[in-house]
């Protein structure tokens, strides 16, 4: 039994956090917070370093390692709350045309976003919770109408993989968005260092991505994958967020002791430990079906999801607590976590439907859980 | 068991119901109704000042301020339970009032109790009349929860008080004329008995005011710094040293202000919940996947609600309100932000929007949820009230205190 | 504003805490637990008291007080766990009759209900979860049939207020349970010291209670006011709970303090307090309605019967913790008031169908709890 | 990442497969997978006890008992990953050892690292091969999660030692023919420092055995009683007042008992919502109203079993189990009690019966809600496991200890 990454797998994960140690620290996060908009030179950045196109093929410009690599990295850009579009770009849109689309289309595009010359990102909701039966978007005869929001990383993406009806079927749609027809309009949101956006399709030229009819099927697909990717950032930033409040814990001074002395700030901690434990080996069991295409994909992906995302706000909340006071004030970076906590929490579809997902795929497999 | 008003009651409300009537703002009230909760407490910009000192003098000047103090004060020296009544008539109203609240609520029972007779005469009026805003200085960057631990020097220089150091959390010090300051006059005793009380005038030089930005991006507090701060001794509230006494009762105060419950936002998910769509037609409030928390929290608000109203009962049978009502603000900060988490997850996707133009039911819950969590540390954390309940209430032995009867000084301040 | 008990109800509170405090102490619950069988002589002793006619009107025996002085005198029941059935023949038995009854019904039963001469009970479940769909017991020309199970107090009642179908219609049917065609069978439950049996009718004679039609209906109605008393019992265990949890804690020393002094036990303890305190609030809301006669009632109890079921759960699980390992010991009382927790849980519908109807009426109000 | 075999791991395993499939005791297989979890230790009646050492003796004799232990003195000199994989093909006949486990996992070890060699040759051999049970008796009534703080007295007298006092929730001391005790030597000096440990034989005069009686109506631990027990000082394990030391090592071995992890019951709660009605047709599983427990209870189950998974691969890798795994307990513990409660909630006014020929899916839920509060006190307190955490894994300060460095004897032992 190996269950755990390897050695060279570890080693690219240390390469990740040396690299975000250096250039992405909280003060570069908080630029985009504070209204720097997209930073483009830790973008470049990150591409050279390879980490945009690690499950990338060679011949498209990546460097064709696998899942196990991209799930470590992910889990640095979570420790790093990155304000990056490696979400969009990498886990959902790369993932999308390297599945389902034809070889123009991954020749086309994939190593543009390998090497960060192009971001791609999903557009799927439509202003609600999105269903099967609530996507209005049209796409006919190449051309896309219709109006997507909030779509992650709309404001800054290249490329947008699209959900729309076609006739009465459900496809995806490949839409390059530097055209005309195409409008885009920033949304304010809990966590501006990820941004969204309107975007509007006014009759925009688009390629059918995958077959006519599987918009829906490939959707699920696509979101089981990035659930994974998505755990993992959330355990990275759960396992920040518990170390900060840790290491508050045994610096703060009250009553003439630490404040990790007393059992209710303690306990608060150990309960983070457990939840961020259970979290991350839920992501491992998602990483190994993910790596190896086991069948239980489905079923680990949305038990990672689900798990994850409960740790990372879990930790998130609770290291403000911690903090008291200062970990309300702007100047402390806890609410930087607790913003992408939440702001994680609904990117893919939000926790009733990834429970709703969980309880169907656990009741169709109908297999006891535990060994 | 009932709800009804006694007939001295009755006619009290009768007769604030009818002057509130004939002279509220009522310009105001769409303002003032639609602010919502966790936000009313950050509409004081400068139009919002000027009416709310208008209507806090049209109040006094009609014998309505500060009920509950004496007349000669500027109050009306009424009972607890016409307070009460005089809170639910002036309905959102009383928001007006949340600029005065620490300095009529807190401040003024302290110069009251502590304060020379001069003091008293000088002060309070004009603080009942809304003509002076007032802050409170005790807590600072080190001493939080542990208040004691305050280390804001007072050295006595002939008649003068010198300070220096700082305070943090201050609510309204931008705008306020007074403000009462807990200093530490003697490091050499243990950290409870080396405290002295004062009021100090805001716009002596000495003093510096910044605000403090919040993690949810406003700012709703203030730093304050003193340096070289001269305080002649006759500002001095309370002996040399007896300061912790002191801020007792202005904390004591602080309890008195019952009634004024702190919402669960269970009102507010229900009315979304009866409002919005579910996912497969129909509301959302019949979907079952959301049952459980529903009652779970309904349960929560009405506890609350109708223990506030038992609180009142008591009240109203002359007894003082004990610390068992640390359980509004415990449940309410736990339950609202809870409840902000599960309303944007029922939004999907759109649950990250802020704009209340453009996120579902005016990004209320989205203002919840970045303000909750000040909610469970804000006056008294969940820590903190848990640790009152189980020792006022039910008699739970304190903490242990390695720091008792050890002189300030010798505290240890780091690990 | 007097939303509180009176003088006078705290003193007949009072007089019943003095009874049960010298007559039913834990001692004499464990002999029912211990397989003692039902207490009739503590039984009798409830009866002369006064405490089963709290509510029946003086001409049928009873004190003719009101619901108030009913739910002081159910706190009690409830802090002494009594082992008796208080709440099949008072809360249900006698309440159905007084609501529904004829004149006949109620001279004959009542005063025997009163009196402590007769027990009464509900027979309303057929060995799953009630709905009103899955009634199959028949009444049909004054004739019953079918099985009810579990029965409440089945094993010792004299009268049964049975749930059947009168045609396609579902009806109340008083049984006189002393005849033959009426066959019990006592079943093991989580707490012994409130019997339960099934019942089997084979062509029993029963006469309608209330309107043909009208069956499922009253049974809400009566087991809404039964919630309310019912809540009144959980508030009082919960209470004693607390109380029995902060006094081992005052007492228990380990780590040469007081187990009390730690913050682990002192919170949990401050939790199981804030329930308690939301759960009496709920259940005087309750207790209002139900003297009142307001038209809250449905609301009320459904907020009074959730709130009171997780509070007593809450305190009576935690009560056990804070013993240690004293306190999962057959010697100590804690489990006692953990099976009657349960049992009381599951009494009248459990707490999935009390959230429903909660969610439900508070929908169809769609008025704010708070004022 | 896999859950493969190495090619060593993978030859060990076919080797117990093949020995199990030949000799395991096959007609108990349907009693040892129908106990059902909380139960599995309640089944040492008379007849799986001689069955139970039966088992034991044969594995005995063909080198399949005490794996990790050396084999001179009855083991095989296993790696901790074979004995995993050993207990894995083993499965539900691993029951049949509940009685050796505190002998061969506490007992053993703890006389292996302090005994005498004359002691490790005639005790051990007779334990691995299911001759001799042993218990482990440090508990006491007033030395719980403060186990330290025991008051159990040994005074020497010549060559022997006097002991008096009692011993709780001591398991199979009913059944055990050697135990081993921790007593206090010296109570002038801190807690930790007078404590001795003894091996006794348990039909010495002087011991009294009755069981206890449980919350749930079971006997699954007992008293232990001393009156003027005699012990020879040769039957003590390391030095007069090293006793704490010595205990460190029984407890240590208590952990390394990994991989047979607690179960959160969620399977169980599958299996039924799988099975059962809804209730307006369909599975209970597809009541949206209970999905979101569901989901949350089965990614804690999951978390528990892949926590596992990873632990065995840092074992694999030779690294020790440490205080991490005292997650499984504090999740499993509070989780089974959960499910229980709301498990017998969807029963509705059925869910008290417990009879499991009456009760909805055989009573077993019932039966772990009667079981599990004792689960989250047993072995480690919720509120232990929760410093442990804390304190070892994240290395925050212990509580404060106001008995530190204080005589045994001074401690106040009341309020």
């Amino acid at each position: 039994m190996q269950f755990d990454f390897n050695e060279q797998q570890n080693e690219f994960r240390q390469e990740a956090r040396r690299f975000l140690t250096a250039e992405c620290s909280t003060d570069r996060v908080r630029k985009a917070l504070e209204g720097g908009g997209f930073d483009r030179s830790l973008w470049q950045g990150v591409a050279e370093m390879g980490f945009l196109g690690i499950a990338i093929p060679e011949e498209h410009g990546g460097l064709g390692l696998g899942y196990l690599e991209l799930c470590a990295v992910a889990e640095e850009f979570g420790r790093a709350i990155a304000p990056l579009p490696i979400l969009s770009s990498v886990y959902l849109a790369a993932e999308a045309i390297k599945s389902f689309g034809t070889a123009e289309q991954q020749s086309e595009w994939l190593p543009k976003i390998a090497a960060g010359a192009a971001i791609g990102c999903l557009a799927s909701s439509e202003g609600e919770r999105l269903t099967e039966r609530n996507v209005r978007a049209t796409f006919n005869n190449g051309a896309l109408s219709g109006t997507k929001a909030p779509v992650l990383d709309g404001d800054i993406a290249d490329v947008a993989i699209v959900l729309a009806k076609e006739g009465d079927a459900l496809s995806l749609v490949l839409v390059d968005l530097s055209q005309e027809g195409v409008t885009r309009q920033s949304l304010d949101t809990i966590d501006p260092t990820r941004g969204q956006a309107t975007l509007t399709f006014d009759n925009a030229a688009g390629e059918r991505l995958g077959e006519r009819g599987e918009g829906w099927a490939n959707l699920q697909t696509l979101l089981d994958r990035a659930a994974v990717l998505v755990a993992f950032e959330q355990i990275g930033g759960a396992d920040r967020a518990l170390e900060m409040g840790r290491d508050y814990a045994l610096e703060r001074m009250a009553f003439g002791r630490q404040i990790g002395s007393f059992q209710a700030i303690k306990h608060m901690l150990a309960d983070m430990y457990v939840s961020a434990t259970l979290a991350r080996s839920n992501a491992y069991y998602g990483a190994w079906a993910l790596s190896t295409g086991a069948a239980e994909l489905p079923r680990a992906a949305a038990t990672a999801r689900v798990s994850a995302t409960n740790a990372f706000r879990h930790c998130a909340k609770n290291n403000i607590q911690v903090h008291g006071g200062m970990g309300f004030t702007w100047q402390m970076d806890c609410h930087l976590f607790y913003r992408r906590a939440n702001q994680l929490a609904l990117a893919l579809g939000s926790l009733p439907d990834w429970e709703e997902k969980l309880v169907n795929r656990l009741a169709a497999a109908n297999e006891p859980l535990a060994a | 068991m009932n709800f009804d008003d006694t007939p001295e009651e009755a006619a009290f409300r009768a007769e604030a119901r009818s002057w509130i009537d004939a002279n509220a703002p009522k310009h105001l009230h769409p303002i003032l109704s639609g602010s919502g909760h966790g936000t009313a407490g950050d509409i004081a910009d400068v139009d919002m000042l000027a009416e709310s000192k208008a209507w806090q003098k049209k109040k006094y000047d009609a014998g309505w301020a500060c009920l509950h103090w004496p007349k000669e004060y500027g109050g009306r020296g009424a009972t607890p339970m016409q307070r009460v009544i005089w809170n639910q008539e002036e309905g959102v109203y009383a928001q007006l009032s949340f600029t005065f609240i620490i300095g009529q609520g807190m401040c003024g029972p302290t110069v009251m109790a502590w304060g020379s007779e001069q003091d008293k005469q000088a002060l309070l009026p004009p603080l009942a009349a809304g003509e002076d805003i007032w802050c409170q200085m005790f807590s600072e960057p080190s001493a939080g929860s542990d208040l004691a631990g305050l280390r804001t020097r007072a050295v006595k220089d002939g008649d003068e008080w010198v300070i220096n150091g700082s305070k943090i959390w201050t609510s309204g010090a931008h705008i306020s004329q007074y403000g009462i300051l807990l200093t530490r006059t003697d490091p050499s005793v243990a950290k409870h008995k080396g405290l002295t009380m004062f009021w100090v005038d805001m716009r002596s030089p000495g003093i510096e005011v910044r605000p403090i930005l919040q993690a949810h991006g406003q700012s709703g507090f203030n730093e304050v710094f003193f340096t070289d701060l001269r305080i002649p001794d006759s500002q001095r509230l309370g002996g040399v040293g007896q300061g912790w006494t002191v801020s007792l009762t202005t904390l004591m105060n602080e309890r008195l202000s019952i009634g004024s419950g702190m919402s669960t936002g269970f009102e507010t998910l229900l009315d979304y919940a009866v409002r919005a769509p579910g996912r497969d037609g129909g509301r959302l409030v019949d979907d079952p996947a959301i049952r459980s928390r529903l009652a779970d929290w309904a349960t929560k608000a009405s506890g609350l609600k109708y223990t506030s109203m038992r609180a009142l009962t008591a009240l109203s049978k002359g007894q003082e309100p004990g610390p068992e009502n640390s359980i509004g603000k415990l449940v309410a900060g736990a339950t609202s932000q809870e409840i902000a988490t599960f309303a944007i997850d029922l939004q999907g996707e759109t649950g990250v929007l802020t704009d209340p133009a453009q996120a579902a039911h005016a990004a209320r819950f989205q203002a919840t949820l970045m303000r909750s969590p000040a909610t469970r540390i804000e006056g008294g954390t969940d820590e903190i009230l848990r640790n009152i309940i189980a020792e006022r209430v039910l008699g739970l032995p304190g903490d242990v205190r390695v720091d008792k009867d050890v002189p300030f000084e010798k505290i240890p301040t780091r690990a």
